[in-house]
């Protein structure tokens, strides 16, 4: 019997927790908004996952974090990079993955994988490519369109608006000027969608583009977003319903491979665990 | 001093938003020129009785105001944050300021210069770009003669051999002397923090060389001496911050993200010769000879037949390095350029490289962390 | 009617044929084992290198064409891929997409170069762009190095070099092609040169006239076109015969650019070529002529009085080198814009800053607040890109130039009194 | 006689009435929203109502700001550039230089007495140090956007924001967070960095004496503090500020109307 390890991805936005059980399976898994207090968040979904896969708190071997706040999370075990655990996440999701394309609210990051599995280059947006999800929000709130509506009324467009900007920020404003000349609403959020792709594109070009693709992280559930992909890549894209666990599951393995090479007692001096948390009550 | 004496008697010259040391220095009666990066020609500045001052910018000390209404948001960081050093008269110890040709956005700071602070000397100096011309050195020559004419103007001495010997000698010893830290860094890199071996080489650059080569060779004893303790981290060699300066705070997180930095391209200007000046012989020509065929290369300046990738390749092998970073400072276009041609040289090799932009001002390095934590991962993890 | 206008856009077509037969010439220069250089627009060296029978390509003539034709856009992309940065030289990019997208550009199939000669005046990008093309088709590289105009004066150190590098590169073409350099014909190219820049001196200066019958901007890019690309070849004073007939005509007519000319101002800085038409008609909807421009410049001060001289052949080449707009340091550049202003009669001065050029556009946001507040003259500062059709906002930039001119048109109209309608009410989309 | 402004912004669109005697009848404000004639005609309908008035009642309408030509039933369009000129020397007759910091633009604007323009500067193309930025952050920080203003001020010490980027200002307002730094000295680095890139802005147009601060943001107090602390002076800020455009428009249309642009003279005209 193999040890129980949670993965928690620690992220800008949301908080994600996965527990693998022995056998390396993913027992449960739990997500809340981050907020601005990230160890709370953390405690509160290494609580929640495990209560939902029903084991005690000490029977847990091992915790591995990533995401924004992976250093900030006293009782890990091991923390790693986003861009490390989304790749090893999603070629466990679907494992012909080569692309790793993760989308959030806030960062954009491509990751290839070599045939062996291994974190061959990477890209992270910066500034003028990033805001993928919370441009999309915006645009939400502009267009008078619930967000979760966005990408199905998209995919109604006939005639897309190309929206040109380098900036999310200047691109929203030329949503709003659009609007003003009052094209189409499906067609104004179709050249939305599209105007993302612009602006990742480079990145996904630099870090290297080979079949298959994932996409992970918060976009997964836009059909738009995935469509355009589709489109631009000239490929097919995999996405898993739970994509946007792709981090804490990849943090989860390499905390189990970690765990395994070093042994069941075995744990780096330099980060002695903190006593297990108790579950704190957020102040309203 | 103690060790930390020196080391924060260092950071002082250049982490003081008034340069008190500088005034000071002034105040002594002595005459200061400014130095904008990469390849000033300081030996002609020491050999007219003046002291270089070479400024990289105003870091994060200073809030870019002024600058910001004369210059578009395109402009990098260390040209805005120069300038905006000149305009709020922080610069006023000064009696010019040296702009050798590295880029078009440089060239064109040292007409806002002549403009905006009359009553400095601003000189452009013209770097041949064509290396193969047999005119290019006496061009130069041509050049560094005019360049001393109008600093003896100021000193009101005219260098004379002797002068040239004296300043060829006192560089060339101060040189030996940072080339052996770079070699114990190398060598060693567990017992040379990066931010204190930088922070000891910058302050030579403000320094009068006699005052500075003591400090620094007293650093190079102690660090000699040090038995520490390799940790388990990569080794990388940084590019394309030969202008524009990163943060101490960048220095610190480089290494804390896991990386063993075994060369560089930071403070280039202080340390660009491959040869000791010769002590014979007609010094501007030497010189001359020096900056065209016996420098350091850069994007801004590479001299030599050996091109750019080939180049880095040797560089990374000589350093024993497992991967290079490239640090590229926002908006500086030379770097940017040749990240192009020596990525694909690295690909073609196959040596693992990352690359980010910076800005001298930045004060949140978490995107940058992860990027580089990732790197490191992608090589200690899987291999 | 008919033979009232005879001359009428023969600035236009007569260019159209000869540059569809340049490139005819170009493509069947590999067939027929004729050698190829590419060089640099500003301060080119085109009479010494057609001497030995080169053909020539200019790759910034190709990027502006893709720019104009719109598919500038995929290329920098393409370039980004490559790993340019999205902060560099659109020209660049545009250029560096291409050669790794077939290098086919508008006009067509472009043969690779014999010889890369750098003559970069002003620009050091140049040197990164031919640095890129010399790796991407391993051609010979030529840095003709021209120094920058640093003082107010020329440095003779500074002719003196490039005539040397001149004969360097002379010495280097008769080995490349086995031919000789022909002097004589070198002198008689120079002075048909010397008269097609009188001719286009003369075009320029036209817009003195008020109202003007020549737009020193919007019409001179292209008017000054075929003494850029064209030196060297007939083709060159030929154009420019014509083109002057085209002026006088219009000014024998009293006809102008701008239907009626409401306001005259100076341009600094490059057109944005993606959108050069809906640029053009921002001003246009004013009645706005452009009666100078720097950036009908940056190919050689002729207005200034450069001029090729067959009597002193290389070194006149070496002063035309050295007086391109970009090579002259930032004070040459104010006072230029300065007498412009004065010499033309001009209502203000618009200042369009391109990011993709920092030789240009570093130091604008200073010549801005000189002219605006310090000579107290109506300046315009506007942004986008000569090549990037992203960083283009066509909302914003018609939103500045429209409150640009209804302020010009009150104060022309009334002084300082505003309680009367602005004319500019009834200007309508 | 009776004159109205419409303003068409990017987030709000505002109008105004004016008597032949320059007082203010009637004013509104709402969410522009997808519809931008629809917003037009609804806040134009909404003054009328306030002022108990009929629309054929105002002789003549001008339209501005980024919505200008949607003003379907304007008689004239003018920039909201000149209108915020003519508005605030109307209401602060001294004023020789306006900002105006708006959604996704930030102006500085110099005029001569009267509100002649004489120069004028805007953001270049990024949209950092707009009012999105405010936004951006008060959404990071879960507050209402006029609740950071009054906040910041209850800071003890201030945080440097390097980072003017909109869309990046999230994650370095986090950072702070998490290095337990109080949300007031974060939002007080906020409000510092747009009080900075502001006052290079006007720096272009030159700092002459008096400053007329409009647009929406200039009700956020913590903005104000900020300002007035770089440049050492007082500003001038009306309670009607987000009005200015609308205000300005409406006297254009003052000026049409006293010398006799009757609309159907205008329809014919246009």
């Amino acid at each position: 019997m193999g040890p129980w390890i949670v993965g928690i991805d620690v992220g800008a936005r949301a908080t994600r927790a996965v527990v693998l059980d022995g056998d390396g399976a993913i027992a449960a898994r739990a997500a809340q908004p981050s907020g601005a207090f990230f160890a709370r968040a953390a405690a509160a979904m290494f609580e929640q996952a495990l209560d939902a896969a029903g084991v005690e708190r000490v029977r847990v071997d091992y915790v591995a974090t990533t995401g924004y706040g992976r250093a900030l999370v006293p009782f890990r075990d091991l923390q790693i990079t986003e861009m490390t655990s989304h790749g090893i996440g999603a070629l466990h999701l679907f494992p012909g993955t080569r692309t790793v394309l993760d989308m959030g609210a806030q960062n954009t990051r491509v990751v290839a994988l070599s045939p062996e599995g291994r974190v061959a280059r990477f890209k992270m947006n910066d500034k003028c490519a990033a805001g993928a999800g919370r441009f999309l929000e915006r645009v939400s709130l502009s267009l008078e369109v619930p967000l979760e509506q966005l990408g199905p009324l998209a995919l109604q467009s006939r005639e897309p608006q190309p929206i040109s900007s380098v900036c999310a920020v200047l691109a929203e404003s030329e949503v709003i000027n659009l609007v003003s000349q009052e094209f189409r609403t499906e067609d104004i959020l179709y050249g939305a969608h599209d105007s993302i792709c612009d602006r990742i594109m480079p990145l996904v070009k630099q870090a290297g583009l080979t079949p298959e693709v994932t996409l992970t992280g918060g976009l997964v559930h836009n059909p738009a977003m995935v469509k355009v992909l589709r489109d631009r890549l000239g490929m097919t894209v995999n996405c898993a319903p739970d994509g946007e666990y792709a981090g804490a599951i990849g943090a989860a393995l390499l905390g189990r491979r970690r765990w395994e090479k070093r042994g069941p007692r075995a744990r780096p001096a330099s980060q002695p665990r903190a006593a297990w948390p108790r579950p704190e009550r957020r102040k309203p | 001093m103690t060790h930390e004496q020196i080391l924060a008697e260092c950071r002082e010259w250049f982490t003081d938003p008034d340069f008190g040391r500088l005034r000071a220095l002034r105040e002594q009666g002595r005459r200061l020129i400014g130095c904008f990066p990469v390849y000033t020609p300081e030996e002609v500045v020491m050999a007219a009785r003046l002291v270089p001052v070479h400024l990289f910018g105003g870091g994060t000390m200073v809030e870019i105001d002024h600058a910001d209404s004369r210059m578009q948001s395109f402009v990098c960081s260390i040209t805005r944050s120069t300038f905006e050093l000149g305009l709020t008269k922080r610069l006023a110890m000064l009696d010019g300021m040296l702009f050798p040709s590295i880029c078009d956005v440089a060239r064109n700071l040292s007409g806002l210069w002549r403009r905006n602070l009359p009553d400095h000397l601003a000189e452009f100096i013209h770097f041949p770009e064509n290396f193969q011309s047999a005119h290019a050195v006496p061009y130069l020559r041509h050049e560094l003669q005019r360049l001393e004419q109008r600093l003896t103007a100021i000193s009101g001495h005219a260098p004379g051999p002797d002068d040239y010997r004296r300043t060829f000698e006192r560089v060339n010893r101060w040189q030996a002397a940072v080339n052996e830290l770079y070699a114990l860094r190398a060598a060693a890199p567990w017992n040379v923090p990066l931010a204190d071996a930088y922070a000891l080489v910058r302050a030579g650059g403000m320094m009068p060389r006699e005052q500075h080569l003591p400090l620094l060779e007293q650093a190079l004893a102690t660090w000699r001496a040090a038995g520490g303790r390799p940790q388990d981290r990569v080794r990388v060699i940084v590019e394309g911050s030969f202008c524009e300066q990163p943060s101490l705070e960048l220095l610190q997180t480089i290494e804390e993200s896991g990386c063993y930095v075994v060369n560089d391209d930071y403070l280039l200007g202080l340390r660009w010769h491959t040869a000791p000046l010769p002590l014979d012989g007609d010094p501007l020509e030497a010189l001359a000879r020096h900056i065209l065929q016996r420098c350091v290369p850069s994007a801004v300046h590479h001299p030599g037949p050996q091109g750019r990738g080939a180049a880095l390749l040797a560089k990374a092998r000589a350093a024993k390095a497992e991967g290079v970073v490239f640090c590229i400072a926002k908006f500086c276009e030379p770097a940017l350029y040749d990240f192009a041609l020596l990525k694909r040289a690295l690909e073609a090799e196959s040596i693992p490289y990352l690359s980010f932009e910076f800005e001298e001002k930045m004060s949140t390095f978490e995107s940058i962390r992860t990027q580089l934590e990732t790197f490191v991962e992608s090589i200690l993890l899987f291999s | 009617m008919a033979d009232e206008y005879r001359y009428q856009g023969t600035g236009r077509n007569l260019q159209k044929d000869m540059l569809g037969d340049w490139f005819q010439r170009l493509s069947q220069a590999p067939a027929r084992g004729e050698p190829v250089a590419y060089l640099f627009i500003s301060g080119n060296i085109a009479e010494l290198l057609s001497n030995f029978g080169f053909h020539l390509v200019y790759p910034e003539v190709t990027a502006l064409q893709c720019g104009i034709k719109k598919t500038a856009g995929n290329f920098i992309l393409k370039a980004e891929e490559l790993g340019y940065s999205p902060d560099v030289c659109g020209y660049v990019k545009n250029d560096i997409g291409l050669l790794h997208s077939g290098n086919a550009s508008p006009m067509g199939k472009l043969p690779p170069p014999t010889l890369l000669v750098c003559n970069y005046s002003g620009c050091r990008t140049y040197v990164k762009w031919f640095e890129a093309l010399a790796e991407f088709y391993k051609a010979p590289l030529f840095m003709l190095d021209v120094p920058y105009r640093r003082d107010d004066e020329i440095d003779p150190g500074d002719l003196a070099y490039v005539t040397g590098q001149m004969n360097e590169l002379i010495a280097l073409c008769e080995k490349l092609t086995g031919k000789r350099f022909d002097i004589d014909r070198f002198r008689a190219d120079l002075a048909d040169t010397a008269k097609a820049e009188e001719y286009w001196v003369r075009i320029l200066e036209s817009a003195r006239r008020v109202p003007s019958p020549f737009d020193s901007y919007f019409e001179a890019v292209f008017f000054m076109a075929p003494l850029y690309t064209l030196r060297g070849s007939p083709d060159c004073l030929r154009y420019y015969e014509a083109a002057w007939r085209e002026i006088e005509e219009r000014i024998a007519h009293g006809i102008g650019p701008a239907g009626e000319e409401r306001f005259r101002v100076v341009v600094e800085g490059p057109p944005p070529w993606p959108h050069f038409r809906a640029f053009w008609e921002m001003f246009q909807r004013w009645g706005v002529v452009a009666v100078a421009s720097t950036y009908s410049k940056v190919g050689g001060l002729f207005d200034q009085g450069v001029r090729h001289d067959p009597a002193r052949p290389l070194e006149s080449m070496a002063e035309y080198c050295m007086n391109c707009y970009t090579n002259w340091n930032l004070g040459l550049r104010r006072d230029l814009i300065r007498r412009y202003l004065e010499d033309y009669r001009a209502d203000g001065l618009v200042i369009h800053s391109v990011k993709s050029c920092r030789s240009f556009s570093v130091g604008q946001a200073d010549t801005r607040e000189v002219f605006s507040n310090e000579y107290g003259i109506p300046t315009l500062f506007i942004e986008s890109d000569l090549a990037d059709p992203r960083y283009f906002s066509a909302a914003q930039l018609r939103n500045r130039i429209d409150a640009f001119f209804e302020g010009l048109a009150h104060r022309k109209l009334t002084g300082a009194a505003p309680a009367r309608p602005l004319p500019v009410l009834e200007v309508r989309p | 006689m009776i004159a109205a402004g419409v303003d068409v912004g990017s987030t709000a669109t505002k109008a105004i009435l004016i008597d032949e005697n320059r007082h203010i009848l009637a004013r509104s404000c709402i969410k522009t929203g997808a519809n931008v004639v629809k917003a037009a005609e609804r806040v134009f309908r909404e003054t009328v109502e306030t002022a108990g008035i009929e629309e054929h009642d105002v002789t003549q309408v001008v339209g501005t700001g980024y919505g200008r030509y949607k003003v379907t039933f304007g008689h004239a369009q003018v920039t909201e550039i000149s209108c915020h000129a003519r508005g605030a020397a109307y209401l602060f007759p001294h004023t020789r230089i306006i900002l105006d910091i708006g959604g996704q633009d930030t102006k500085a604007i110099r005029i001569a007495r009267g509100g002649e323009v004489e120069d004028f500067c805007m953001n270049d193309k990024c949209a950092a140090g707009t009012g999105r930025f405010l936004e951006a952050a008060a959404t990071t920080m879960a507050l209402p956007l006029d609740e950071i203003g009054p906040l910041s001020l209850q800071h003890r010490q201030s945080i440097k924001i390097t980072n003017v980027c909109t869309v990046f200002v999230e994650s370095e307002i986090l950072a702070h967070l998490a290095r337990g730094r109080s949300p007031a000295d974060v939002l007080r680095g906020v409000h510092l960095a747009i009080a900075g890139r502001s006052v290079a802005l006007m720096r272009r147009v030159g700092l002459d004496p008096e400053i007329t601060f409009t647009g929406g943001v200039s009700r956020n107090v913590g903005i104000c503090a900020a300002l007035e602390e770089k440049l050492e002076r007082h500003l001038n800020v009306s309670p009607d500020s987000q009005y200015m455009g609308a205000i300005g428009a409406a006297l254009f249309a003052l000026d049409r109307a006293l010398t006799g642009h009757s609309p159907a003279a205008a329809a014919a005209g246009a």
